[in-house]
């Protein structure tokens, strides 16, 4: 007999094997078939949706005030790049089996890219964390904001990652091969299958208790601090990872692709979906990446077009397109009576 | 005075109130009980304006008033303390009764006399005149609360739990200044959870359950009634 | 020693102004004690500094024969010392079992980690806590009210789950503020069955603040009155209600003329 | 010392500007506990007031061939003024009107029209120019008519509104505002920058100790000054600054005194716009600096940062705030780390908010329990 739990462990191993390979056949096939135009489309669309989905953790899920997550996005990019641009040439020599150009040695540099570019992003979602421990709210928001245009300008102001022009010809680690897709979407089913599962959690529901009332939450006994910093550090280690690929796909970085408007439109992208929803994120991400692209055909009116509906779309469906709830495979829904989505804030 | 018929008030989804209707005459003190959540704070809120019905009628003196804002209800005669007394906590004693007479600031002659008879009113808010009113005790600022309202110069006055969280000895004092203040002519709507004593000073009651008005009575027929007394005097 | 909490001389000073001054207060294992006092005396304060909501300025607090003065509220909240809200806090978003779920999360044996990647025995963990929470909701009857979300919860069902929300963190002081308010005779009545049994049931400790006199002088074995954040008076009911001091800052002098003073 | 002190004269105009647009953050905050993001875009459209009234409304005279002009120029300058904090209050109370009032009291039809309005504007003006008196009537004619026809879509899809008082709701709403007043900018303004030349003689003050004001420098300063003193006292003397005052403390209370609030809110918005407006005007004038229509957003940031700094929702602390920043930035620039000025409006924001998390001057909040 198999134990309950070695059963359990089978069942796991088998079904990350079954979406990896999935996803790898699948991947394959929108790549050879897809137009280019299309296909960086939906590149990007994996990158909003990481993005969303990391901040709402943030954001939604534990309802700190964070309009800055752009930052995270570059410290990713930034760190990534470094290793496959400048770092990684002087390990070649004692490490020969870092050379690029074969799909491992890609995969490999690529996993280093990720690891560095995560970390580092990690440790900067902990020192923005901090603060949240004693301001709130709007002052949070401002210092998030703040956060993410020091970073900016940091950048801006390191000669060695070529300042305000950013750096160009990264190696494009995941665009061989139709990688692009398979890493993206990997990145997408890891941060919305963690969500997911943190939701479902006692320990998701701790999360979300420091959302609609900290101070009873604390006195329940949750460590109200714990849960904040870790909110910050894992959703601002996904941006990070988010970075990391970018970088690697559109193989150049400037310091403008990470600014405050960036941030703003993770933020519109959260909120829009209806704030703490995960389906909701995934499906405000795809529809803000994806319509200026629609209305490209209005040329200058576009713009003023998407800020229109943005506006329109607050006034009609304040608590976002799906408010609290959640749409998609059975286990997913979360029965609750929903309200107001939007208590999350404040 | 006021007549309210059929109000049916909705938060959301939820229903707050179900078509209820009642009367208050010209001079009368009228009282509200019920459990929390029964509606009596949404018919007070309703009537002055803060919480828009989705049908029913609010008449007042022969006008209907449940279009109009609060403001506009203020500037016709209806004057309300809300509940947990929600003084300006920031602002002076004084400073908090001269917005009471936001509607005729410039008069300042008419405003300060006014004020002074608060004062004659409420002699512990003159010893407090200069202080803001967020250091004030609870009974001190359940009067300022009062106090700002009268000098809305209403003739209608609007009362929200007037003895929430008074020490008991305070409760007898806010009562007595109720009946003085009706005395003057001012007719008295008032809600409280302190059933016993709203029901000695009121000359009417009604009992609100879960959004309906189940009795409407004479208070002293009230204070008879065995299952008020069971379910709302505690006996 | 049968001491569960004990405050030494304790003051707290917001700016220059003392909420509370030299406070002594003590309670012995299985009490019920009231705590009375106009509004503004400080009695919230005092539960504040209780739960670690605050630090006392100067004095010491002893909970379990543990100084926990400086420890954070969670801390304390895990230590045994839970509470309610006069002004009822509650996730508002979650609903009724969650609520309780989240105060019973301290029993999880699963990481942080367990829960992303919901292994096996966050599984099981997580299920053992559901069940408690289930169980606790039976013991308040708020059974039927599981799935509905807590901020369209009745009022008086609102107070109770606020209740059972504090005892599923497995306490052994309860802390209630103002449990009765905005609660008709009736409610009321319930209410001080209800806290008699949840005594009985989990062996509590229970500090209570409530204005409702009946229901204090009814339930409570001691009382503390409170007036300018000091204790003016403290002892049994009957001794608090002749006390002299008392009926001067509180209860005034005709107070036994409207509210019936014998227990029901 | 010499540099030291001329940093802290350029330190102190910057700030001044900083503090005259804070103030309108600051006030706004005060009342509905918003971040008006589209603030720092009225600054722009206040420049840009500033520059259509300098080069093409009013007759001004170039005082390189008329130096006789000056004093004509300066009446000319003041009507500017005066037109800049008017069309801005206009603008700010519009704002409020149709993008804000909606989020607390619900869409009505009007608001359903305006916005149908605005939307048929940039599809009509694909097919309309506005240069001619008659396109510009049918412009607006048929923008109304759109409105018309877009009503009930757009009440549809609010009629199952759920009003929430969510901040997060709110500052969307805002970007959504301030991204349309950019975009709207370049529509109608272009995107290429536009300075305004040389109208008003230039002379410059040369103090004891080497260090010299310029005479923009000085108006900037005192025409700031002098808007900061009647807002001081509109807010504490005044019938709508008393109104202000019991908002900002209990909206649902000062309702219940008779207070119009949807009015004073108004009001505050209009006074708040005019003075940003004033800011961008004089900006634009006095040191010719390019105007873009993005041109607002970093200042409009700063000031944010400078009304947080001081404490939002508190007037004086917006003044300190917006002044502190000024003078950092100034130090900053002059240093061999120009080019980090941009960032020293946040590290010193951060710096202060670990230590008094309500800002400078703001009130500690502690949450009632």
């Amino acid at each position: 007999m198999i134990g309950k739990s070695m059963r359990f462990w089978i069942v796991r191993f088998l079904t990350i094997v079954g979406i990896l390979l999935g996803m790898f056949f699948l991947s394959k096939i929108i790549t050879d078939n897809l137009d280019s135009y299309y296909y960086q489309i939906l590149i990007q669309c994996g990158i909003f949706i990481t993005l969303a989905v990391s901040l709402n953790l943030i954001n939604g899920i534990t309802g700190q005030f964070s309009i800055g997550h752009a930052g995270f996005y570059a410290v990713g990019a930034y760190v990534g790049a470094s290793w496959t641009l400048l770092w990684q040439p002087r390990f070649l020599h004692s490490a020969p089996f870092l050379q690029m150009g074969t799909t491992f040695g890609d995969a490999i540099n690529l996993v280093i890219a990720l690891v560095l570019g995560v970390l580092a992003a990690a440790m900067a979602g902990f020192v923005v964390g901090l603060p949240s421990l004693r301001l709130r709210g709007d002052y949070l928001a401002i210092v998030t904001l703040g956060f993410g245009e020091v970073i900016r300008i940091v950048v801006l102001n390191i000669d060695e990652v070529g300042g305000a022009r950013g750096l160009s010809g990264i190696p494009t680690l995941v665009s061989t091969g139709g990688m692009a897709v398979f890493w993206v979407f990997l990145l997408v089913i890891a941060v919305v299958v963690l969500s997911k599962n943190l939701l479902q959690s006692v320990r998701g529901l701790t999360w979300l208790a420091v959302r609609e009332d900290e101070i009873a939450a604390d006195a329940m006994g949750v460590n109200t601090t714990k849960v904040k910093v870790t909110a910050f550090v894992i959703g601002s280690a996904f941006a990070g990872a988010a970075g990391v690929l970018y970088a690697h796909f559109f193989t150049g970085i400037s310091p403008d692709v990470f600014d405050m408007n960036t941030s703003i439109v993770i933020t519109t992208m959260v909120v829009l979906g209806g704030t703490g929803s995960v389906t909701g994120a995934i499906l405000a991400a795809t529809l803000l990446t994806s319509l200026p692209e629609m209305l490209r055909f209005l040329k200058d009116y576009r713009m003023v077009i998407y800020s229109l509906s943005l506006i329109i779309m607050m006034l009609t469906r304040p608590q976002g397109l799906f408010g609290t709830k959640e749409i998609g495979w059975k286990s997913f829904h979360r029965r609750r009576r929903t309200s107001a989505g939007g208590s999350a804030a404040a | 005075m006021l007549t309210i018929s059929n109000l049916t008030v909705f938060y959301g989804a939820i229903q707050a109130l179900d078509s209820i209707s009642l009367e208050v005459n010209q001079g009368e003190i009228v009282t509200m009980i019920g459990a929390n959540g029964a509606g009596k704070s949404t018919t007070i809120r309703s009537i002055s304006g803060l919480v828009r019905p989705r049908s029913g009628e609010i008449i007042f003196e022969g006008k209907p008033i449940q279009e109009l804002p609060a403001h506009e209800i203020v500037k016709i005669g209806i004057g309300q303390s809300p509940e947990g007394r929600r003084v300006f906590a920031n602002m002076t004693v004084r400073e908090n009764l001269e917005l009471g007479a936001y509607t005729r600031l410039q008069k300042k002659v008419e405003v300060s006399s006014d004020i002074e008879k608060m004062f004659t009113l409420f002699p512990r808010l003159k010893e407090r005149e200069r202080q803001s009113a967020g250091t004030l005790s609870g009974g001190e600022q359940q009067m300022l609360a009062i106090g700002r309202a009268l000098m809305t110069r209403p003739r209608l006055l609007l009362l929200d739990e007037p003895s929430l969280g008074l020490a008991p000895f305070l409760v007898q004092s806010i009562f007595q200044i109720i009946r003085d203040i009706n005395r003057q002519g001012v007719t008295v709507l008032l809600v409280e959870q302190n059933a016993n004593q709203a029901l000695r000073i009121a000359n009417r009651g009604y009992v609100l359950e879960t959004g309906n008005v189940v009795l409407a009575e004479s208070a002293e027929n009230l204070l008879k009634n065995d299952d008020v007394r069971k379910a709302y005097l505690g006996e | 020693m049968n001491r569960l909490l004990e405050t030494k001389a304790i003051t707290k000073k917001f700016g220059g102004l003392a909420a509370v001054s030299d406070l002594n207060i003590w309670l012995d294992f299985g009490e019920l004690i009231g705590m009375i006092g106009p509004n503004g005396a400080g009695k919230t304060t005092v539960f504040n500094l209780l739960t670690g909501v605050y630090e006392p300025t100067e004095g010491d607090i002893s909970f379990a024969d543990q100084r926990i003065n400086g420890l954070k509220t969670f801390q304390i909240a895990r230590i045994g010392a839970a509470r309610t809200f006069q002004n009822i806090r509650l996730f508002k978003n979650l609903t009724t079992l969650e609520n309780v779920k989240v105060a019973g999360h301290m029993n999880t044996h699963s990481g942080l980690y367990a829960s992303l990647f919901k292994t096996h025995s966050q599984l099981t963990s997580d299920s053992e806590i559901d069940g408690r929470a289930r169980k606790m909701l039976e013991a308040m009857n708020l059974s039927h009210a599981a799935d509905i979300r807590a901020g369209d919860l009745a009022y008086g069902l609102q107070r109770r789950l606020e209740i059972a929300r504090a005892l599923a963190t497995s306490p052994k002081l309860l802390l209630l503020d103002e449990p009765a308010a905005g609660m008709n005779p009736q409610e009321k009545q319930e209410l001080m069955g209800l806290i008699r049994k949840i005594r009985e049931d989990f062996s509590l400790t229970i500090l209570l603040i409530e204005h409702d006199m009946k229901l204090v002088m009814g339930i409570c074995e001691r009382i503390y009155v409170l007036d300018y954040g000091k204790i003016i008076a403290q002892g049994n009911p009957s001794e608090i209600s002749r006390n002299p001091k008392v009926i001067a800052a509180y209860l005034g002098e005709d107070y036994s003329d409207d509210t019936a003073l014998e227990t029901p | 010392m010499q540099a030291l002190l001329q940093n802290l004269i350029y330190g102190v105009q910057l700030g001044s500007l900083y503090a005259l647009i804070a103030l309108g953050y600051t006030m706004v905050y005060g009342v509905l506990g918003l971040i008006n993001f589209a603030h720092g875009d009225v600054y722009m459209v206040g420049a840009y007031v500033g520059f259509y009234a300098c080069t093409k409304w009013l007759p001004f005279q170039d005082i390189s061939v008329h130096p006789e002009a000056a004093w004509h120029n300066l009446g000319m300058a003041f009507i500017t003024l005066m037109l800049a904090i008017l069309l801005c209050a206009a603008l700010g109370m519009l704002i409020e009107r149709f993008a804000y009032r909606p989020l607390r009291n619900g869409l009505k039809d009007l608001d359903a029209h305006f916005w149908g309005f605005v939307i048929a504007l940039p599809l009509t003006a694909k097919f309309i120019t506005i240069a001619s008196p008659f396109g510009l009537i049918s412009f607006i004619g048929v923008g109304i008519v759109v409105g018309y026809v877009m009503r009930p879509l757009i009440k549809h899809l609010a009629s199952r509104i759920k009003l929430t008082s969510s901040r997060l709701n709110a500052l969307i709403t805002a970007i959504g505002v301030s991204l349309l007043l950019e975009n709207g900018g370049i529509l109608l303004f272009g995107a290429n920058p536009n300075f305004i030349p040389n109208l008003l003689p230039e002379r410059k003050f040369n103090l004891p100790g080497g260090i010299s004001v310029q005479s923009g420098q000085m108006a900037i300063l005192a025409v700031s000054l002098f808007l900061m003193i009647s807002l001081r006292y509109i807010v504490l003397y005044t019938k709508p600054g008393k109104a202000m005052r019991a908002i900002s403390y209990d909206i649902e209370a000062a309702k219940l005194m008779g207070i119009d609030t949807d009015r004073v809110i108004s009001f505050t918005f209009a006074i708040g716009a005019g003075l940003a407006g004033a800011g961008g005007a004089m900006v634009a004038a006095f040191t010719h600096i390019k105007i873009t229509p993005l041109f607002g957003l970093q200042p409009g940031l700063k000031a944010f940062v400078a009304a947080v700094l001081g404490g939002a929702g508190n007037i004086p602390g917006a003044v300190l705030g917006g002044i502190l920043m000024g003078v950092a930035e100034a130090f900053v620039a002059g240093s061999k780390y120009v080019s980090y000025r941009d960032a020293i409006a946040f590290c010193l924001l951060i710096l202060v908010l670990l230590f008094r998390p309500s800002g400078l001057l703001g009130k500690n909040v502690v949450e009632k329990v």
